[in-house]
Formats: C-alpha cells, sequence, structure tokens
C-alpha cells in the first residue's frame, strides 16, 4: 500500500515536471524571440494572439504538421534516434533536480525532487555527456556535409567544454561534502555558493551555454556557414525535437545554476517553487541577453577558451578551495 | 532467484548481444552505437554491485569520453564500412587451440573452485566511503594514475603536433 | 592584465548597447496597417503599356521572352489588318517571375514595363498566370511620349513609307529624275 | 596550292580559292554581305576588307575578291582594315531602318549580328532616311525594301543562278530597287531561296511571317519528300508545328538551295484537318482502342478464310521502317503484297531503275552541275524535280549543253534542244542520238552484247528528217563532251526506257566518256519501295482480288488510293466490297474517310524517318518536334488552354511502323527505339542491298549510297526493240499523258495553304496540229470523255510538245481518276468543244 | 543475493573473449582499439564482482584506475591512429607493413 501511494505520488511529480518544463521550454521560446526582438530593436512575433502568446502553439502545430523527411541516403534507424536522444537526456536531467524543499500532504512527507540520488552530480554529468551523442549521430547519420561538419563541431565543443564543467563543480561538491543536489543546496543554507565561488560560478556558466550550443558558442549550428549544421536535414517534429531538447537544456541548466550557485529555491516571501521558476527564468534572460549582445566565436577561439582558459583556471580555483578549506578547517 | 539476479542475467544478455553485435558491425558508427549501449547495461551491473560512483563513472568516461573520441574520429577520417578479416588456417589454428585451452582452464577454474559458488550478497559503497577508502590507502597510486594521464596528455598533443609540424615542412618544400 | 581589462570593458559596452536597445521604439515597419509608399522605379508586377495614341506598344518581338532568365514570358505574334504587328496572345508567369526588369531593359518599344505594386499572392497557382488581358494597362507608363511605329518606317496606319519621322519621300523607281 | 598565312596562321588552299573562303577554313569568318559561297563574289558590299601585308597584294582589299596566291599574308584584325569595316557598316546602316522588333529577320540578320559585333550602336547620321514603295511578290515572300543593302545577293541569284528573270535591279545610286517592275508572283520556282540568302530583311518568309524568332525554333535537319530528289531542309518547329523550313547546305544533294515546292510543302503535318484522333467506324476511340478493335476484326477474317484474305498496301512516302514493318508482316502473317505502286509497269520503272544504277555510272545531284551534256529522257525537271533543273541551269551556266527529250511542253530556264518526239518515239529518239554520237571504233572495251545492242539501233533514217537534223545537231555536242549525263524520268516514259537509259551510258562510258546516269523516281522513297517490293502480284491483282471476295480486308499505309488510281469509281466499288479497311496516315485523304478503322501515324517531322533518293542515297531524318495539336490550333489562336497534364492534346499519332507493330502483336511492343532498330537490323534479310549500311548514327552527313548488286539486271537488253515494233495506238487518237506540275499535282504539297496561292488553272495541253484538226484554239474549254464519264478543261495550244498526245497534269480540279486501264486513248469524238 | 559468483566470471569472460576476437579479427586500426577497451570493460566487470565477492573495496579502486588507464590508452591511441591515417590514407592494419620485410 504504502510503495503503492509512493509510486503515485512519484508518477504524479513526473507528470508535473514533465508538463511544467514542456510548456515552460514553449514559452521560453517566446521570451526568448520577444526579449532577443527588443534588444535588436524588432518586436519579436506579435501576430499569433495578443503579443503573440499563442506563438508556441502556433509553431507547436506547424511542427507537428510538416512533412517529416528522412533524406534518401541518410542512415535511417540513427537519423531517428538522434533527436530523441537529445530530447530524452534534456528530460531525463531533471529527474535529480530539486525544485522545491519538500511539501506536507495528507500527513505524507513529499521532498519535491523526484529522486534523490547520491550520486546526483555525477548523474548530471553522465546524462549531459550523452547529450553529445544526439548531436554527433544526428550529424553523422544525415549524410551531407554539413551535417557532418555540425556533428564533428558539436562532438568536440561539447566533449572540451564538459571538462571545464566537471572541474568548475569540484569546489561546490567540496563546500557541500555531497554529491546530491539536494545535499548541496541545503549547504547554501546560510548564503548562496555564489558569493564565495564566482569563478567557479563564471566557468560553470561559460561552458553551460558552450554545451547547450548557444550564441557564442553555436558553431554546431552555425547557420551561415553549415546551413543549419548537424539539424540541416531535419524537418517537421524530429526538428521540433531538437528544439525542445535545445530549450529544456536551457531550462536545465538555469535550474543547475539554481542549484549550485543561488541556494535553490531558497528566497523571502515567495513560495520556494515560484523563486526557483524566478532564479530560472533569470538565468535564461541572461543566456538571451547574452545571445543578442555576443558574435560567435571562431572555432579555434572556441577551443582556446576551453582547454587554455578556462580549465586551468578551473584547475586553480580548486586548488584554491582545498588551501581554504584546509586553512579554515 | 531474486529481482537482482533476474536483473542480472536481462542486463548480462543485453551487453552481450549489443557488445556482439558492435564487434561485428560493418559500419563502424553502428559499432560504436552498439557498444554505448554495452557500457550502459556495464554500468547499471556496477550499480547493481553496489558501486554507483563507478557506475557514473563508467557512464561518464566510457561513454561520454571516450565513444564520443572513437565517434569523432571515426566522423573526422570518414571511415568506410571494413570488413572481417579472413584469417588463414595457418593463423586461425594456433589460435583456435589456445583459445580451446583458454575455455577449458576457465571452466576449470570456475566450476572446480567452490568459492565461486558462492551468492554474492547485495552491498553498497557510498561514495565518501569510496573517496575516503581510496585516498587513505591508494593516494600514491592515484598520484602515478594521474601522472599517467598527464603523459598520455603530452604524448597526444606531441603526436597531433608532430604531424602539424612535419606538413608546415612538407608544403614549404613543394613551393 | 591590461588587455584583459580592455576586454572587459569592451564585452561591458556591448551588453549596455543590447540592454539600452531594450527601451527603444522598435523600428519595424508593420507591412498591412502600414505600407511604405514604394518608389517608381522599383520593380514588381509586369505591365504593357500603351504608346500615346492608345494602340498596343508590343509588337511581339519575342525579345522580353529572350531576355528572360527564368522563362516566364511567351507569345505568340500575329499582323493586323493594318501591318501592326501584336501579340495575339501574352502569358507571364508570375509564379516564375523574378522581378529581375530584365525584359523591361530588353523591349525596344517600351511596352513592358515594371510597376512598384506586388501584392499579388494568390492561393491558385494558376491565377498567378496573366495573360494579355491581365497585363494591358490603358496608359504609357514611364516612356509616355515614344510611339514605335513612328520611326520604324514600316507601313500601318501611323504612317505610310517616308511619312514617318526623318524620312525622305520614297524613291520613285520607274521615273528617270530623282 | 598556293600557301598563305591568314593572321598568323599558315593554310594551303586549292588554286583558285577565294581569301575570305580560305580563312573560313581557318575558323576565321571575314564579315561579308554579298560574297556568298553558292553564288561567288562581286565585291559590291565592301565588309569583307582585309588588310594584305605581304604578297602580290598590298593595303586594304576586299577577300572576296581576291585568289588565294603563295606569300600572302593576311590580317583580318589590322586595324585599318576593322575600322574599314566598322565604316562600311555604319554607312550601310544610314538608311536602314529601325525596324528591326516588327522585322522577321531579326534574330538571324546576318546585318544585325555584324553590325553588332562591327560596333556600330550610336547613329551618327542625322539625314532623312531613303525610303521605297514594296512590292508584292506573291504568297512565298515579302517585300521590304528600305531594309536593303544594296548587296546584289537577289538580283545575281534570281537572274544568274536560277535563269528567272523578272525580278531584278532598277534605278542608279542610292536609289537603286531591287523587284520586279510590277507588282506580282514571282514567277522562278525557287524565290523562297531569296529570303534565305538576303543578309537582310528585304525578303522574309511570307508564310511563317511574324510567327517567331529563330532563337526560340526547334531547329533541327530534315529532309523534303516533296519529290525523289531528297533536297536537305531545316525544319524550324514552335509551339508543336513546324513553321518553316530553310534550306540546308549539302555536299550530295542540293547545295545551298531548295524549290519552293520543298520549302513550303511541309502544311501538311500542321493541317487543321488533319486526323489526329483514332476513328472506328467514324467514332473517335483511343488509340489503343482502335488496335484491339482492329486486331479483333483481323483475327476473324483470318480466321474464316484464312491469311490470304487480307492484303496491305503502302506508298512511296512513307518511312524505310514502315515500308519495311509492313513487308515483314505480310512475310510472317502470309498476308497478300505489300504493293507499293499502284501502276504494275511504273512498279517495273523504278525496279530496273534501281538496279540499273551501278556505282559506276551513278551522280548525284551536285555532280550532275559538273557535266558538260545532260540528256533527259523522258522528264520535265522544272515540273517533276525542279531542283534538278536548277542543277542542270549551273552545269549549263558552265558551258553544258543539254538536250530533253520529252513529249511535253518542257520549259526551262535556259537555253536547251528539246526533242519534243511522241511517247512512243523516245526510246528510239534516245537511241538514235547516242547511236549517232557515239563511233563504235573508240569504243575498245565493250562487250560483245553491247556491240550486238548498238548494232540492233535502227539506222537514223527511220524517223522524219527534221528530226533527223535535230538528232545530228545534238549528237555532234554528245559527241563533243567529255562528261556527259543521262538523265532518265520514269514518269511519262515506257517500261524499257530506264534499263535503255542505262545501257546508253555505258555505250558512252566505253567511248571513254565519263558518262553518268541520273534517275528520277516517282516518290521520295520509290527507291527503298522497289527494293523491298516483292516480285510476285501486282495491285490491280489484289483489287480484282476484292472484286471476286477472295481479299476482304485491306491495310493502307499512308497511300490514297482514290487520289492516285486512275479509276475511282472502280476503287469506291472495291471498297464497299470489303469488310474491313484499315487506313494508317497523317492527311485526311478521301480514303481516309472511309475506312472502317484508321489509325492516325506521325509524319517526318514528328516520328523521323529513313528516306532512300532516287539515286540510292539513304538519309536518316531525326525528329523534329513532338507529335501534337499545334498549340495554335488547340487555343484557335488565342491564349493557350492552362490545362498542365502529361498527356499532350493530339498527340496520339504513332509512327507507321510502331503503329503496324502493335497491331499485328499481341502484346504491347517495348519502347519505339528498340523496335525500330530491330526493323533496321532486319532490312539486311529483305534485301542483300542493305547489308553494307553501318548503324544509323555512323552515317555520314550526307547519307551514303545504297546499291543493289550489279548482276542483278540484264545489261543491253534488246526489249526496246521489240516494245517498238508493237504498235499499240488506235489510229486517229490521242494519248492521255498524265503528268505532274510543280504545284497542285504532288500529293502532300497539296495540303500547303501559299503553295495552293500558286496553283494553275487547270488545263489540258495539245499540240498546234491536233488543236487545228480537232477546231480548237488557245484556251478553248473542252469535255473529254473518259471510261467513267466526261471532264472539262480548257486547252491551252502547245508547239514545243509533241503531236498526238493529250498533256494532262494530275490537277487537283481535273478529275482525272476515271480511266479504266492504261495507257489511254482518247479518239477526235471524244473531245468537244463546250460553247460559253 | 545476486547470482552466482561464477556466472559473473563467464559473463566477464565471454566479453572478454569478444573483445579479443574484436581485436583480432577486425581489419581496422579502430576496431582493434575498440576491442582493447571491451576487455579492459570486462576485466573492471569481473574486478566489482571481485569487490562485491570478498567484501573489499579494493576490486573497486582497480576498476576507477582501469578507467584512468583506458582514457589515456584511448587519448594515445586514437592520437597515434590519427597520426598513422594521415600519413597513410588507410585504417587497414595489413598496410602498416613498412617494416615487415
Amino acid at each position: 500500500m504504502d510503495w503503492m501511494i509512493g509510486f503515485a505520488i512519484l508518477i504524479v511529480k513526473l507528470g508535473v515536471v514533465l508538463v511544467g518544463l514542456l510548456l515552460l521550454a514553449a514559452y521560453l521560446v517566446l521570451l526568448e524571440r520577444k526579449f532577443l526582438g527588443r534588444l535588436q530593436i524588432r518586436y519579436g512575433p506579435n501576430r499569433a494572439g495578443k503579443f503573440g502568446l499563442l506563438q508556441p502553439l502556433a509553431d507547436t502545430i506547424k511542427m507537428l504538421t510538416k512533412e517529416d523527411i528522412v533524406p534518401e541516403a541518410a542512415d535511417r534507424v540513427l537519423f531517428l534516434l538522434a533527436p530523441a536522444v537529445v530530447a530524452a537526456e534534456a528530460l531525463l536531467i531533471f529527474a535529480v533536480v530539486p525544485f522545491g524543499a519538500s511539501v506536507t500532504l495528507l500527513g505524507k512527507k513529499i521532498p519535491l525532487v523526484i529522486t534523490d540520488l547520491n550520486v546526483g552530480l555525477l548523474y548530471v554529468f553522465a546524462l549531459a555527456s550523452l547529450g553529445v551523442y544526439g548531436v554527433a549521430l544526428g550529424g553523422w547519420a544525415s549524410n551531407s556535409k554539413y551535417s557532418l561538419l555540425g556533428g564533428i563541431r558539436g562532438a568536440a565543443q561539447m566533449i572540451s567544454y564538459e571538462l571545464s564543467l566537471g572541474l568548475s563543480l569540484v569546489p561546490i561538491v567540496m563546500l557541500a561534502r555531497s554529491f546530491s543536489l539536494l545535499d548541496i543546496v541545503r549547504a547554501q543554507a546560510h548564503y548562496p555558493f555564489i558569493l564565495v565561488q564566482p569563478v567557479s560560478f563564471m566557468i560553470f556558466f561559460i561552458s553551460a551555454m558552450a554545451e547547450t550550443k548557444r550564441i557564442p558558442f553555436d558553431l554546431p549550428e552555425a547557420e551561415n556557414e553549415l546551413g543549419a549544421g548537424y539539424h540541416t536535414e531535419y524537418s517537421g517534429m524530429r526538428f521540433g525535437l531538437f528544439f525542445l531538447g535545445e530549450y529544456v537544456n536551457l531550462q536545465v541548466f538555469g535550474a543547475l545554476v539554481a542549484v549550485f550557485f543561488l541556494g535553490g529555491w531558497r528566497g523571502p516571501f515567495l513560495p520556494p517553487v515560484v523563486w526557483f521558476l524566478i532564479k530560472i527564468l533569470v538565468i535564461s534572460i541572461l543566456m538571451i541577453w547574452v545571445r543578442g549582445t555576443l558574435p560567435r566565436l571562431r572555432y579555434d577561439q572556441l577551443m582556446h577558451l576551453g582547454w587554455k582558459v578556462l580549465v586551468p583556471l578551473a584547475l586553480l580555483n580548486i586548488v584554491a578551495t582545498g588551501f581554504v578549506l584546509l586553512i579554515i578547517g | 532467484m531474486t529481482v537482482y539476479g533476474a536483473v542480472f542475467y536481462i542486463l548480462a544478455g543485453v551487453i552481450l548481444i549489443a557488445t556482439g553485435l558492435a564487434i561485428t558491425r560493418r559500419n563502424l558508427v553502428h559499432s560504436i552505437v552498439y557498444l554505448v549501449i554495452s557500457f550502459f547495461g556495464s554500468a547499471m551491473l556496477y550499480y547493481l554491485f553496489g558501486a554507483p560512483l563507478l557506475a557514473a563513472l563508467e557512464i561518464i568516461i566510457y561513454a561520454g569520453a571516450i565513444m564520443v573520441l572513437f565517434l569523432f574520429i571515426i566522423m573526422m577520417l570518414r571511415v568506410e564500412p571494413s570488413a572481417l578479416r579472413k584469417p588463414t588456417l595457418r593463423q586461425w589454428l594456433p589460435a583456435g587451440v589456445l583459445g580451446l585451452i583458454y575455455v577449458a582452464v576457465a571452466i576449470l577454474v570456475v566450476t572446480t573452485d567452490p568459492g565461486s559458488q558462492t551468492i554474492l550478497e547485495t552491498a553498497l559503497a557510498r561514495p565518501r566511503v569510496f573517496g575516503r577508502f581510496l585516498f587513505q590507502r591508494y593516494w600514491l597510486s592515484v598520484e602515478i594514475v594521474s601522472f599517467l594521464l598527464l603523459i598520455a596528455l603530452v604524448g597526444a598533443l606531441y603526436l597531433g603536433k608532430a604531424f602539424v609540424k612535419e606538413g608546415g615542412d612538407q608544403k614549404e618544400d613543394q613551393s | 592584465m591590461k588587455s584583459a581589462l580592455e576586454a572587459i570593458g569592451a564585452l561591458a559596452t556591448g551588453f549596455a548597447t543590447t540592454f539600452k536597445h531594450l527601451f527603444r521604439k522598435p523600428i519595424t515597419e508593420e507591412y498591412p496597417e502600414y505600407r511604405r509608399p514604394l518608389p517608381e522605379r522599383s520593380r514588381a508586377v509586369i505591365v504593357l503599356t500603351r504608346d500615346p495614341d492608345g494602340g498596343e506598344r508590343c509588337v511581339a518581338c519575342y525579345l522580353c521572352s529572350a531576355a528572360c532568365p527564368v522563362s516566364c514570358i511567351s507569345m505568340q505574334s500575329a499582323e493586323r489588318e493594318d501591318g501592326r504587328r501584336y501579340a495575339r496572345w501574352f502569358r507571364i508567369n508570375f509564379a516564375r517571375c523574378i522581378y529581375c526588369g530584365l525584359c523591361e531593359e530588353a523591349c525596344p518599344t517600351s511596352a513592358i514595363q515594371l510597376t512598384p505594386y506586388f501584392e499579388t499572392c494568390e492561393r491558385d497557382i494558376l491565377k498567378l498566370v496573366y495573360e494579355k488581358e491581365d497585363l494591358l494597362v490603358e496608359h504609357s507608363g514611364k516612356d509616355k511620349e515614344y510611339n514605335f511605329y513612328k520611326y520604324a518606317g514600316v507601313v500601318t496606319e501611323v504612317g505610310d513609307k517616308g511619312a514617318h519621322e526623318r524620312e525622305e519621300k520614297p524613291v520613285k523607281i520607274k521615273s528617270n529624275l530623282p | 596550292m598556293p600557301k598563305l598565312i591568314i593572321d598568323d596562321r599558315e593554310i594551303e588552299v586549292p588554286a583558285g580559292t577565294k581569301v575570305i573562303e580560305a580563312a573560313e577554313r581557318l575558323g576565321i569568318k571575314i564579315p561579308r554581305f554579298c560574297y556568298h559561297p553558292g553564288l561567288g563574289s562581286v565585291g559590291a558590299c565592301r565588309v569583307c576588307a582585309v588588310k594584305f601585308l605581304e604578297g602580290p597584294f598590298k593595303g586594304v582589299q576586299m577577300s572576296c575578291m581576291i585568289d588565294a596566291k603563295d606569300g600572302m599574308v593576311v590580317s583580318t584584325t589590322d586595324e585599318e582594315a576593322v575600322n574599314f569595316r566598322q565604316y562600311v557598316i555604319e554607312w550601310l546602316m544610314l538608311n536602314h531602318p529601325h525596324d528591326c522588333p516588327v522585322c522577321d529577320e531579326g534574330g538571324h540578320c546576318l546585318l544585325q549580328d555584324m553590325t553588332v559585333s562591327g560596333g556600330h550602336g550610336i547613329r551618327r547620321y542625322l539625314g532623312l532616311k531613303r525610303t521605297y514603295h514594296d512590292q508584292y511578290l506573291g504568297p512565298l515572300v515579302q517585300h521590304e525594301m528600305n531594309r536593303c543593302i544594296h548587296c546584289y545577293r537577289c538580283s545575281r541569284f534570281y537572274q544568274e543562278f536560277t535563269g528567272y528573270h523578272d525580278l531584278g535591279v532598277m534605278q542608279i545610286g542610292s536609289r537603286t530597287f531591287f523587284g520586279r517592275y510590277q507588282d506580282g508572283t514571282l514567277e522562278s520556282p525557287f524565290a523562297g531561296n531569296l529570303s534565305d540568302i538576303c543578309p537582310t530583311g528585304v525578303y522574309t518568309d511570307k508564310p511563317s511571317r511574324f510567327f517567331g524568332r529563330r532563337w526560340d525554333y526547334q531547329r533541327s535537319p530534315s529532309i523534303c519528300i516533296n519529290c525523289s530528289l531528297g533536297c536537305h531542309t531545316v525544319a524550324s518547329g514552335r509551339y508543336r508545328e513546324v513553321v518553316r523550313q530553310e534550306a540546308r547546305y549539302s555536299e550530295a544533294v542540293n547545295g545551298y538551295f531548295i524549290c519552293d515546292r520543298g520549302r513550303y510543302g511541309f502544311f501538311y503535318t500542321s493541317n487543321e484537318e488533319r486526323p489526329r484522333q483514332a476513328l472506328v467506324d467514324g467514332k473517335e476511340v483511343s488509340y489503343d482502342q482502335a488496335i484491339r478493335e482492329a486486331r479483333e476484326k483481323l483475327g476473324e477474317l483470318i480466321k474464316s478464310t484464312g491469311p490470304d484474305a487480307v492484303a496491305c498496301v503502302s506508298s512511296e512516302r512513307s518511312s524505310l521502317e514502315t515500308q519495311a514493318m509492313l513487308k515483314k508482316i505480310c512475310q510472317t502473317k502470309g498476308w497478300q503484297g505489300p504493293h507499293y505502286f499502284l501502276d504494275e509497269s511504273m512498279a517495273q520503272k523504278v525496279k530496273s531503275a534501281s538496279s540499273r544504277l551501278e556505282s559506276g555510272l551513278a551522280v548525284s545531284l551536285r555532280e550532275l552541275e559538273s557535266a558538260d551534256f545532260i540528256l533527259v529522257i523522258g522528264a520535265d525537271p522544272v515540273n517533276e524535280a525542279p531542283m534538278l533543273a536548277l542543277a542542270m541551269r549551273q552545269a549549263q551556266r558552265r558551258g553544258g549543253k543539254i538536250a530533253v527529250i520529252d513529249p511535253r511542253p518542257v520549259s526551262l530556264p535556259f537555253e536547251f534542244h528539246h526533242l519534243n518526239v511522241t511517247p512512243n518515239e523516245v526510246n528510239l529518239c534516245a537511241s538514235l542520238l547516242v547511236k549517232t554520237a557515239v563511233d563504235l571504233g573508240a569504243a575498245t572495251d565493250l562487250e560483245q552484247p553491247g556491240i550486238e545492242f548498238y548494232q540492233a539501233i535502227p539506222k537514223l533514217e527511220t524517223v522524219s528528217s527534221s528530226l533527223q537534223e535535230q538528232i545530228a545537231k545534238v549528237a555532234q555536242e554528245l559527241k563533243e563532251s567529255k562528261r556527259p549525263i543521262i538523265v532518265c524520268g520514269t514518269e511519262t516514259v515506257r517500261q524499257t526506257t530506264p534499263a535503255l537509259a542505262a545501257d546508253h551510258a555505258l555505250l558512252l562510258q566505253a567511248t571513254n566518256k565519263q558518262a553518268g546516269l541520273f534517275y528520277l523516281l516517282p516518290g521520295a522513297n520509290s527507291f527503298s519501295a522497289s527494293l523491298l517490293a516483292s516480285e510476285d502480284g501486282s495491285f490491280l491483282e489484289t483489287l480484282e482480288g476484292i472484286e471476286n471476295g477472295t481479299i476482304k480486308g485491306l491495310i493502307l499505309v499512308e497511300r490514297d488510293l482514290l487520289l492516285h488510281f486512275h479509276d475511282r469509281q472502280r476503287m469506291e466499288l472495291a471498297f464497299e466490297k470489303l469488310e474491313l479497311l484499315v487506313v494508317l496516315d497523317y492527311v485526311n485523304s478521301r480514303t481516309q474517310q472511309r475506312a472502317h478503322i484508321f489509325l492516325p501515324t506521325s509524319t517526318l517531322y514528328e516520328a523521323g524517318g529513313i528516306f532512300i533518293t532516287q539515286e540510292g542515297r539513304l538519309q536518316v531524318v531525326p525528329r523534329a518536334h513532338l507529335s501534337g495539336t499545334p498549340i495554335a490550333q488547340v487555343s484557335g489562336g488565342n491564349h493557350p488552354p492552362r490545362i498542365y497534364e502529361s498527356e499532350i492534346p493530339g498527340g496520339e499519332p504513332r509512327p507507321g511502323w510502331q503503329a503496324l507493330a502493335e497491331l499485328v502483336h499481341e502484346e504491347p511492343q517495348p519502347d519505339e527505339n528498340t523496335t525500330r532498330s530491330s526493323v533496321l537490323n532486319g532490312l539486311s534479310e529483305l534485301n542483300p542491298a542493305f547489308a553494307t549500311i553501318p548503324a544509323i548514327d555512323e552515317l555520314p552527313e550526307d547519307g551514303m549510297r545504297v546499291s543493289s548488286p550489279e548482276e542483278s539486271s540484264p545489261r543491253f537488253s534488246l526489249d526496246w526493240i521489240h516494245e517498238l515494233e508493237r504498235k499499240e495506238s488506235p489510229d486517229k487518237s490521242l494519248e492521255l499523258v498524265l503528268v505532274n506540275w510543280t504545284f497542285s499535282t504532288e500529293e502532300l504539297s497539296q495540303y500547303s495553304p501559299p503553295l495552293m496561292k500558286l496553283e494553275k488553272e487547270a488545263a489540258v495541253f495539245m499540240h498546234v496540229d491536233d488543236a487545228t484538226s480537232l477546231g480548237l484554239s488557245d484556251s478553248d474549254k473542252v469535255t473529254i470523255l473518259l471510261d467513267r464519264g466526261a471532264l472539262e478543261a480548257s486547252v491551252s495550244v502547245k508547239e514545243n510538245m509533241a503531236p498526238g498526245i493529250i498533256v494532262m497534269p494530275r490537277h487537283r480540279l481535273l478529275e482525272w481518276q476515271k480511266i479504266e486501264t492504261l495507257p489511254k486513248f482518247v479518239s477526235h469524238e471524244e473531245i468537244k468543244k463546250v460553247s460559253v | 543475493m545476486i547470482v552466482p559468483y561464477s556466472h559473473i566470471l563467464m559473463f566477464a569472460g565471454i566479453l572478454f573473449a569478444m573483445g579479443i576476437f574484436c581485436a583480432v579479427a577486425r581489419r581496422n586500426l579502430i576496431m582493434m582499439l575498440i576491442g582493447v577497451e571491451i576487455m579492459l570493460n570486462a576485466a573492471g566487470l569481473a574486478f566489482v564482482a571481485a569487490a562485491l565477492r570478498w567484501q573489499q573495496l579494493e576490486g573497486q579502486v582497480f576498476v576507477l584506475f582501469i578507467f584512468a588507464i583506458a582514457a589515456a590508452e584511448v587519448s594515445v591511441g586514437l592520437a597515434l591512429i590519427v597520426y598513422a591515417y594521415r600519413r597513410t590514407g588507410s585504417l587497414d592494419p595489413e598496410t602498416y607493413n613498412i617494416l615487415r620485410w
């Protein structure tokens, strides 16, 4: 009986998170387009519904109804698999992200996280590293030179930045003394880690943008050189899955930044979940702002930044944090 | 048989099938994809055997890094599908004999060793415990291994650089 | 260190600029509500003009169809009773037309001209095939004064031999007098 | 062989070659207006100026007027020459009107090209332009004199080259006018060439006036099938119809020009009445349905009566593929036929002509131009094959002598001897002439049969003294000639004549003359028809079979029996007896309208085909355009309909051979090309003469000669003497001689509207003596009573024809198909004057 | 309660044999390297099972070292392969016979 209730709660949590994620992703797209539009002195979408509020719906309908084209020379199975990998990977990360303290419902204490893994952080990395496959396989399976180049770029870029992404979080783990995301949030009860780890935050933020392939790191889909990069040959809902993956990733990294550096769901006055959402949105808007401001990096600059700036910086940061921890005790 | 036993056999089956497919595919990318599935299964086995840290590391390092590296190289070099090597009898015979001996010995060892019949119990090595154990008993080995990694890094960099330099020289010669 | 500071300063300038943009009124012109008047020489829908005397200018010489890079013009020339060459039928497939204006440049009689009117979208692509009656207009467009037959020297109702601009009286072939 | 250097490149050319031509051999095209390789040079336009740097001439000279000489160094790009040419162009353009948009020459105008390439773009001359009034020159040529640049090509061509004089030069200086003295139709049957040779738009093609531009035409090489010569043409197709046909240069056949019948004889293919839909009992059905129906009915017929009950008839205008396919079908199915000729004697004549045309004797049309004596036996060149007359004209211009032995009132645009003997006397007259001219002593290597043949020719004294005198005069010229060529017709001559002509040619050859032989045959593909024709049976036997009921099914392939057979009434009765009449054709003939099942076939321009000319030259014609109703007809001249579908309206017609193959095979046929090549591969089984033909795409451009093995026909036969002894004609009666005219008697050109405007009034011709004895004078109306009724015509009285005959053209408006048997004799009583 | 230790050993053995086969039978340098990876993975599995069998963490520690070694091996190995491929244009080990006389 008990495990059945637990199971039911789990299913409900899964459903709520999934729906929330998808809705948020849809409106993040709108937000990005509107915000980007204003940054560029344009309106952004404003035709579908008031202020373009129905634009996500229109986009969804469009993507669902468009013809799903599979190139004749493509590797059919992998071609169909790749977008699913991307979308699934992005959605799965949220399984360990706590979006609030536990609530008590009908006398039962329900933690607001789908599952609290003791290696939660490693789980996040494991899934993030699998996201590469969607890009690389999609690019390869399309059998198109643009897609292939996009896929290669994507693989190289994501594998490079994963390193700095991981290293940037080591000090956080050292501070929190746990891989569990719940523990990390709890460890920020007094102050958010961004105050003590600004370098770490910076490295993580930059690496996260590179991992999500957002401007200025969108080399795998650089439209003016590669068409649309690894998803050049995709259309309809398969393209939609890539698209969805990208915006869910945006939220994921917003949530991770909130968890690792901004104290998770903590905040005054408002309910924790709202605070969590606000933090995600702030990070997202920051990323959009960056997109609206910075030009795309050159490939060698990208590698240079990853390997020669961020990785050494992250290592130094680890050593420094270690020293400080040793001294403080 | 417990649930864990069933999980083991299923995972073992998946791993064996995936690996079998991986080593026989002509298309290297397909091999890689099957291998990733195999490593995923291995990661789950690690978890089953009470090593969650290793499970995560298996995915991060094997599936997330090593296989991506392979995929990257395959895509970059545009490797065509390759055939299986057709061994001659002279090559095949010693290999076959040695293989048979290996199999015989393996079966002998596995069946005769009474300890091998023990049914394993579930256990869990928490990352904290594991880390403490590692850095208390084997910190020197960890350092040595990290040196090994550093050397590998330098070596790989050198191999990449050496070619570029040589290529540059060739270009100068041509012009 | 200095360069790092400079870089940060540059980044900050960039972010400041885009941030300032947030508060500016967008410069977008919203099309159906606001239609910007197009210059006279902008190139869109093609028309066939008439000469100042009201006659069809097009002599169906096929030069426009020859010049057309997408082969969207087709026609059939014929002869009127008065000797004028004209287009029996004239068809432009606007679904194919790229509005390059080469036909206008090729036209020796200023008949074919591009106009600024461009709102011709149709759901049925066949409706974008314009026939002569759709193309022919009642004015002479850009080159108002020109009438080809005043200069061509062929016999039409515009003039007999020797009656056109800059022509002598016809040679009397059976006379000994010059 | 002078060697000269043009633009730093050396070339060796035969002596007498003009510099402009030498340059062209190097690929350097020097501008020209008046110079034309067919017409020669006059140096009138001054635009071919080049600079001579070294050699016998120095400075700027006209390259068309100077023969290439050793040591010449010529520069076409020298600044002085370029400037000179530029000025020439500019002053030629002084008076040229700015009417290119409405000029039909625009797009292939030499003047336009030269003006543009010469760089003359801006007009500096501000004076008034000279103008002319234009003339009406007939239905073929449009006159627009304002555009003239006075290159004299037209008058040179018209007067010197073709020998007609009604178009020429008037006035002087800058007022020079080219035209006729008065408005009127040009007399020359070669007038259409004016629009080809005119370097600008003075003479333009009237039937295609204002139709399109050269760049839009689908131009493809073709040939003319309006007579047996097979002149080369270029067919210009547009919007699914042939719009214009131009002459195509051919080294061996027609040179640079063609006659108007060939040029404008193509309209049958776009005729509005042309049947394009298959018909079963007059109802329109689909092609496949008609074929199925025909197959079923044929099957029933054969089941009930046997394969003998079906007969096949084809014609001389069908392509070789169609003829061969029909032949194959008849062989394999056991059907009767096929007959390609209606008249047994004509079949024999063509057969003997094709078998006697040995490669040592045969000459091409162009080789005829170099003859120094041409003996025409029983042919009327202008009327039967106009280009033959043009070739003879060239021989005559070079000093050749020409004699015509023919009963008809032959008129040629040059001087010639006309021996107007009766049809019976043609053979005798020709033999006497040759005998007189040939000295047997000089003929050393003549074989015994030849000597016997020579000796069998009667003495000169057997004919009238005036004729003797003429023969002696002509014989003298023949004797002096080095390269005599015998031209032999087949239309009015006796059955033995073609063989006799060949024998005479052999006799002449035996006396060390380079004798040649040239036959005229009745249709475009008569030669191949005679190669395929079967030995046994004739059309008349088939007709009798129909009448007595043994033959119940008839398949007619591109053959109009009601037009060509001399007894229309009998034919119609026979048609009524038929159980099944299948007609395959591409014109709306009377016969087609009688068909039970009609299958439309495609024309030469739609399907291509292989044709063999009268000299045995096999020529392959590619398709010019796809079959289908011309857009102008689909739309009634207005906007074409906006239907988008893969089916072409009116695109039903298929090549005759393909339709035939589908008719007899149960299973659907593989694609066109395989069937076609299988037909062609089997040709050598039908006649060994085809064995030497290479693959179609390896044929030379001028085609190649097919000749039957030499021993196939006996030489020096004396049959003609036996024929001479038979006195056929009853006393006091006139032989009816059916002839063809340039226009309006040939079958296909009758469907051409511009040519029908040139149609002359139907008339019969009579010698003055016969007319006087009948009390008739010129342009009297008479009725002639034939076997099946009377015929009304006006009489044209001529002196230059044989007495004792009535020459009757197979004119459209003369219903001559009322004759029971040929030859037909008309007694004086049967000719009655009609009082108006 | 999972399964008998011998089953795991046999499973790891089969996996190892597959790795050997892959390294030996494929005419491709990359596949040979992959074979090595498979063998290392098989060994790792056996080690973890052994750790469980004897309840000793050394087994897991060794697996960690194996990971490190595998990473090092792959990076150097792939660098070598790229280098060799660029020199010869082929990945077939048969082409690298320049030292064989």
